[in-house]
């Protein structure tokens, strides 16, 4: 836990720590944000990154409660069954989550956007990149934890034109799913084995040769797709929708042979969460937005918007750079990423 | 009762048992009557041990019956075995090093108070079985600390601890020296004076003309002929084991030694701090050394072979001094080692007897690039094999096959094909057929012919003294004596092995 | 006791070094977690001691774990069964994967890494099959009479006035006794001493009349039921169960806490003390590596050091003590 | 040759029936991907066989491979040093992992398992830690030339005329020469004996003047090497690092492919053709199950399935042998 001890104002910095779902590049942008949060508004940030699952993020967060941290936003691994260690968080210190919200649990307020919807943005983009309808295919890595399976039925749902319910589960094992224009073949998972996750890719390509999209749940999918098609020789053939922002995928997106990707705004999750614990831990309770939702939505970078968003990208996670001292009414990277922070 | 005087404790029918390769037992029969110590003697292979097995419900014969009081049995597992009361220390050690003297020797049979393992009678039973042995080691020593032949009189123990009605010895004394040997026959003696029954292998003959009411010979795996007490002679087992009669058995011809070979001064042991060894020995002289178990004779004989390292004190090898820091040194010094535990250390059982031979001498014959040499491989064992009488199907066979003797004199021949100047032997003919041991000895002379100088352990007294020119005897690590040709008597070197120094020497 | 001062001393250092470094360790609600962690990791150590004492492996620990948390809410959940069947299926599931893993390992003489890394593969999937990689969760009520296995002492009934029950695991008191039970076995019967026989020396205790392939057989079962038992233990208290990952790895930590507590991979040596401490060693060192604030990305590096620092120091304890027996030998016979 | 006739029939078999029943299977495409793959992990497979000789076992070989794949990008591009200096440093880690290793085991006499266990952990550690758990790309034009050594034989200079060359992949002509070299060592040089008689009988091969501690620790360092090798390819060929998981669980893949390919884990034994055929055939199983359309989350279970119906077959088959020689005997006896 890199642990942020630049001596901030006068005031105590209050302790907080920002507990990450797991290990990914998507988390390293968000700690950056966390990092520059914590700079901000003078509060001791640990970023925790669970490497073992469930475990682990108790683990982790059991050992934060023990060192009497001033609060907590984690991203739940599995909302629906960590309500004890949620509330056993809530009693000791303040809760909030990000990217995944808990909302049975006693958490004061939620900053993120939801998979569900996030995954209905994704399929939007299949939409957008296959007009007239055709086959397509999901890789993830794990369905194991609750993100992945929101993010995949939020893609099916609406392929299939569903109405939202992010309760719905339609089983990987079930075999190809059909929809009026579009039918998902399968979903692979490959457990984090890049290997597997190219094989994957490679094994699909090879299988249906009228594949028409090959979509990527995780950050790590995309690229692994991408290379799998262009040795296949197939780009344009097989379209490409991406989620989250790998720089490989944003240079595909760039070269016109990904279509789109999904982005969350992890830098800005790590830095709102941040902002707002550590204005909860001085008893400022007025950051709660109302309805204890703060809304962070997702985007859809395509071809057009694509360069602005990655410029605005390494600016914000350039190692070395100062904090961008964003007021805390105009934080940075706006969707838009117009806002020049100060 | 009425049933054993008709038929006999024991008798085995026409039992025959095959091995992939082989058949170990081709229709053998034997008697085995109350009260009475049979010897069963044969030739390396004879099957003696197959038979054992059979007997302590080990191996399952393929073929034949066998009765206990004249009832039909089927040994099928051990516990069937021990049900009718037969034991057997078998020729192999079988113990487990990890636990303590008491619990191996009770193994399998613990006495329970309460559900738990009852240490205290253990212990005290253990005492009693130990001191009958003539061990003096404590039952909570744990036995890999003890040395082989120590190792050996804790299963003599164990055995005695199994109340049986016929007791099985395959080859007791292999690892024993004679001090050892004679507080067994004393044992055995006492057991069929209670009415136990006892079946002893041995190859050596002088233990079983001292102690044999009767003996059985195999040869090849079959009954090759009885003997009964007054016709027991030492001739007469060769002729029946053998087929032959060898005449002349230690050919030893005087003949002038040359210039020292090995010179050793003040060594030290690790086994052994504190005592200093220094001898040495001419080119073409055979020196024995002995003394009892545990006198630190193969720790020497590791130290000069580069084994273990010499604490302190020199070795030199026709003069030059020679730093021995593994057997690869030794070996480039030009010294062999036929090392005590062939099994372990002389041979791979897995690989073939060619692969065998041919292992010390890869380095030295390998082609550029460090390419095996095939052809001089092929050619050594082919030598070795035609050299040594291996009987072996082809070189190809794998040594596991091979019996007791076969390995041994494989272990010589890889190192006769590297043409050592010194040879040290450690207890080389141990459980090792007459036949084999005659072939090994007249070896040893014809070595000694061409130059070699040898160095050789052995606990059997009269090897020692029917081979070596010179005797030295070992004591608690210490050398206490060195006994010449016409000084060497069995009295003469127990006095020195037990430590009594002060006879001349 | 005396062979496991090495990682005792080694426990005890990290520990005195945490409580000084920081001042939130040696607090009630954080030794509870340590101590709880501790107890669930050393109960599936001392089931696979049973397998390495017989100088065989287990690794498939950690999917049998994760295939016992699948199957127990699938049963009362999903299928809607009665919780006593739903422990009777994974009870009968540990037992069955134990016996198969003792017949191939002694009556087909497969080699026990082979087993078990099949196992391994074999468990995963079915558990990852059987749910279709659904999420599965003990937050349903019929869990909640279990739930108290790892709550603390102060739930169990009848014991809520008991002075300071309410800072001790029920996990630990499982641990105690079935430390105690496994020590017992292991030391003072003969089914103890058959497989410490039989694990340095297979041959030597089947021709001393042990029946080597029931006692075999019996260390997998054993092994399979307590790594059973754990995977229940683990689930309750992680309450989520991701079918693809549950359970990874923990056959690697369960042996690294046996060898830690002096158990050798050669087979018949030991010592169940020894084991908890490993198991203990380990999770404290995580605890301390997040209470000094230790880049956590570190972690298995640290542990990695310790084991292999335990381990060396062992060896060389055991060498100068042989040296000195040696040198002591000498003196007695000089003299 | 002749003891790989179990698994090459396996191997046929599942071909066969995969070709059977998909018509994309055998397609060049499919076949170019599914060698390239198998080449991959047949050639850790064959590293791994060289500790497996001795009798051994490396489990650290997953983390390195991680360690390596991390390394590699840091010093070419993070450090901005040149890309021989990377090769350099990540050729020195492995020569240092493996002779780290064969020391602890020869020289302190630490086990393998115990030793490696540790290496897979602190290995791992600090992939993610130099990186702080930084996913690692080579993507940089800087890696386009080492870019070959996962394409296929015609972007080799000079092989783009080659007629089919386009269909077979580079990776392949490296497991092939990998595998000619590894198995002239093994069978024709001196070393290869000594490694094999050793693996048998340590002090046996010590006391007929072989080094064996030169011996094992090379035996360490070449399985290092190999695996730093197979790091650096795996790494080409997936493009993207994840510190934290790269790697994770190959080593288990290796052993099982040496396993399947002959190798006992007792030592002494090996065939460089079988390891080479026991990776194909584990790849092939997994191109098989998503041509077949066949439950993704069943894919362990097939595998593990797969190799223990391999080794038990394997075993049946020495057994029937065996019993053939002494039936054999017995007629030749009785006649
Ligand atoms: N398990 C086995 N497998 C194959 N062959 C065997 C086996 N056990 C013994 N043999 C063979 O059976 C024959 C008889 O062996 P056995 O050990 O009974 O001879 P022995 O009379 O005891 O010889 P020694 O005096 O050397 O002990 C030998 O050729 C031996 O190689
Ligand atoms: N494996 C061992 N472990 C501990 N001590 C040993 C071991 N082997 C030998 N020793 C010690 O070294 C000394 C010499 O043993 P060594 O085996 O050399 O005796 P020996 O004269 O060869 O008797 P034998 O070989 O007949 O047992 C003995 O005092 C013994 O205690
Ligand atoms: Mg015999
Ligand atoms: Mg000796």
């Amino acid at each position: 836990a890199e642990s942020d001890s630049q001596s901030g104002g006068g005031e105590a910095k209050p302790k907080v720590a920002y507990v990450t779902n797991g290990i990914a590049s998507f988390w390293v942008i968000a700690e950056k944000g966390a990092m520059d949060g914590g700079k901000k508004f003078n509060a001791d940030v640990n970023v925790l990154m669970p490497a073992n699952g469930v475990e682990d993020q108790k683990r982790m967060c059991q050992d934060m409660l023990a060192q009497g941290i001033e609060g907590i936003a984690i991203s739940p691994i599995d909302p629906d069954n960590q309500g004890d260690l949620l509330a056993e968080i809530a009693q000791h210190t303040k809760l909030i989550t990000h990217d995944s919200d808990a909302p049975n649990s006693d958490r004061l307020c939620y900053i993120g956007v939801d998979n569900y919807t996030a995954g209905r943005m994704c399929g939007a983009l299949v939409k957008e990149a296959m007009p007239e309808g055709g086959s397509v295919i999901i890789f993830v890595g794990r369905l194991g934890q609750a993100n992945a399976r929101l993010r995949r039925q939020g893609v099916i749902d609406e392929l299939l034109d569903r109405d939202p319910d992010p309760t719905r589960y339609d089983e990987p094992g079930a075999g190809e799913i059909k929809g009026a224009k579009y039918s998902v073949l399968d979903t692979r998972t490959d457990g984090f084995d890049f290997g597997k996750a190219k094989a994957n890719a490679q094994d699909a390509i090879a299988k249906y040769d009228d594949l028409g999209c090959m979509v990527g749940l995780f950050a790590y999918n995309p690229p692994l797709m991408l290379d799998a098609v262009r040795e296949a020789n197939k780009i344009g053939k097989i379209k490409i929708v991406a989620f989250d922002e790998e720089a490989a995928s944003l240079q595909g997106i760039v070269d016109g042979d990904v279509y789109g990707t999904v982005v969350q705004n992890p830098y800005k999750y790590g830095y709102e969460s941040v902002r707002v614990l550590a204005a909860l831990a001085r008893g400022d309770e007025s950051v709660i937005p109302e309805g204890g939702f703060m809304d962070i939505p997702a985007r859809q970078i395509r071809k057009d918007n694509v360069d602005e968003f990655w410029t605005e990208l390494k600016r914000l996670t350039a190692v070395g750079l100062p904090a961008p001292a964003a007021t805390d009414d105009e934080p940075v990277a706006e969707e838009n990423g117009e806002e020049k922070t100060n | 009762m009425s049933e054993s005087n008709t038929s006999p404790l024991l008798s085995v029918e026409n039992v025959t048992k095959r091995f992939p390769g082989v058949t170990a037992l081709n229709q053998v029969s034997l008697t085995l009557a109350e009260g009475e110590v049979l010897a069963l003697i044969g030739e390396n292979g004879a099957g003696k041990s197959t038979l054992m097995k059979i007997l302590a419900g080990v191996q399952l014969p393929d073929e034949g019956q066998i009765r206990v009081a004249g009832v039909p049995v089927r040994l099928d597992s051990v516990q069937t075995a021990q049900a009718n009361r037969i034991a057997l220390i078998h020729q192999e050690l079988n113990l487990s090093g990890n636990l303590d003297v008491g619990a191996n020797i009770f193994l399998g049979r613990e006495p329970i108070k309460r559900g738990l393992i009852d240490k205290k009678k253990i212990r005290e039973d253990s005492v009693a079985l130990l001191a009958r042995v003539g061990l003096k080691v404590s039952p909570d020593t744990i036995v890999d600390a003890l040395p082989i032949g120590q190792q050996q009189l804790v299963e003599i123990a164990r055995a005695l601890s199994v109340d049986a009605r016929v007791l099985i010895m395959d080859e007791p004394t292999s690892s024993l020296s004679q001090h050892e040997t004679e507080r067994l026959l004393k044992v055995v003696k006492d057991l069929r004076s209670r009415g136990v029954s006892v079946i002893y292998i041995s190859h050596r003959l002088g233990e079983v003309r001292e102690l044999a009411d009767r003996v059985t010979v195999f040869r090849d795996g079959a009954n090759a002929g009885d003997l009964s007490r007054d016709e027991i002679t030492h001739d007469r087992m060769v002729q029946l084991m053998v087929g032959r009669d060898i005449s002349q058995f230690y050919a030893r011809k005087p003949h002038q030694p040359g210039d020292v070979a090995l010179q050793v001064s003040g060594l030290e042991t690790p086994a052994n701090l504190g005592h200093r060894l220094s001898f040495s020995v001419r080119a073409g002289e055979i020196v024995g050394i002995s003394g009892l178990v545990g006198a630190g004779r193969t720790e020497l004989l590791h130290v000069l072979f580069g084994v273990d390292a010499a604490v302190s004190g020199t070795i030199s090898v026709d003069g030059q001094v020679v730093r021995l820091r593994s057997p690869g040194d030794a070996i480039q010094a030009g010294i062999a080692l036929v090392p005590e535990d062939r099994k372990q250390q002389g041979i791979i059982l897995e690989m073939a007897v060619r692969t065998n031979i041919g292992l010390p001498g890869l380095k030295q014959h390998q082609k550029t690039g460090g390419f095996l040499n095939r052809h001089q491989e092929g050619k050594d064992s082919a030598e070795m094999i035609a050299r040594m009488r291996i009987r072996t199907p082809n070189e190809r066979q794998v040594v596991q096959f091979l019996s007791g003797g076969n390995q041994q004199k494989v272990v010589l021949g890889k190192w006769l094909a590297m043409k050592p100047k010194v040879l040290l032997l450690d207890e080389p003919t141990r459980g090792i057929d007459i036949g084999a041991k005659q072939e090994i000895y007249a070896l040893m002379e014809e070595l000694a012919e061409q130059g070699v100088a040898i160095l050789f352990v052995s606990s059997e007294m009269e090897e020692v003294i029917g081979m070596s020119d010179r005797t030295l005897v070992m004591h608690e690590g210490r050398i206490t004596g060195e006994l010449t040709r016409d000084e060497l008597t069995e009295e003469s070197i127990m006095q020195l092995a037990t430590g009594n120094v002060g006879t001349p020497a | 006791m005396k062979k496991n001062l090495g990682i005792l001393s080694i426990l005890l250092v990290v520990f005195m070094a945490t409580a000084f470094g920081s001042d939130s360790f040696f607090t009630p609600y954080n030794l509870f977690n340590l101590v709880e962690r501790s107890s669930l990791y050393g109960i599936i150590g001392i089931g696979v001691a049973f397998v390495i004492i017989t100088s065989g492996i287990d690794l498939s620990i950690g999917s049998l774990i994760g295939l016992v948390a699948v199957v127990f809410p699938y049963i009362v959940v999903d299928r809607q069964l009665s919780l006593g069947m739903g422990l009777l299926t994974i009870l009968g599931l540990s037992l069955v994967v134990g016996i198969v893993h003792g017949l191939l390992i002694t009556k087909l003489k497969l080699q026990p890494f082979v087993v078990t890394l099949c196992g391994l593969m074999i468990y995963r999937g079915l558990a990852r099959w059987l749910v279709s990689d659904r999420t599965m969760g003990y937050g349903n009520e019929s869990f909640a009479s279990l739930k108290v296995l790892v709550g603390n002492v102060s739930q169990l009934p009848g014991c809520a006035s008991l002075p300071g029950a309410k800072h001790v695991p029920v996990a630990f008191l499982i641990l105690v006794s079935l430390g105690i039970v496994a020590a017992v076995f292991l030391n003072k019967t003969i089914y103890g001493r058959y497989l410490l026989a039989l694990g340095r020396n297979e041959q030597a205790a089947r021709f001393s009349g042990i029946n080597t392939t029931k006692m075999i057989v019996l260390a997998y079962v054993i092994c399979s039921l307590i790594s059973g038992l754990g995977g229940l233990l683990f689930a309750l208290d992680y309450g989520s169960i991701q079918p693809d990952s549950f359970g990874n790895f923990y056959e690697l930590y369960a042996i690294a806490a046996a060898v830690l507590g002096g158990c050798s991979l050669r087979g018949g040596e030991g010592s169940v003390f020894g084991i908890i401490l490993g198991a203990a060693l380990m999770r404290l060192l995580m605890n301390s590596i997040s209470m000094l604030g230790i880049d956590d990305q570190l972690e298995p590096t640290v542990i990695g050091f310790v084991i292999l620092i335990g381990v060396v120091v062992d060896q060389l304890v055991k060498r100068i003590a042989a040296h000195r027996r040696a040198v002591l030998q000498a003196r007695q016979a000089s003299s």
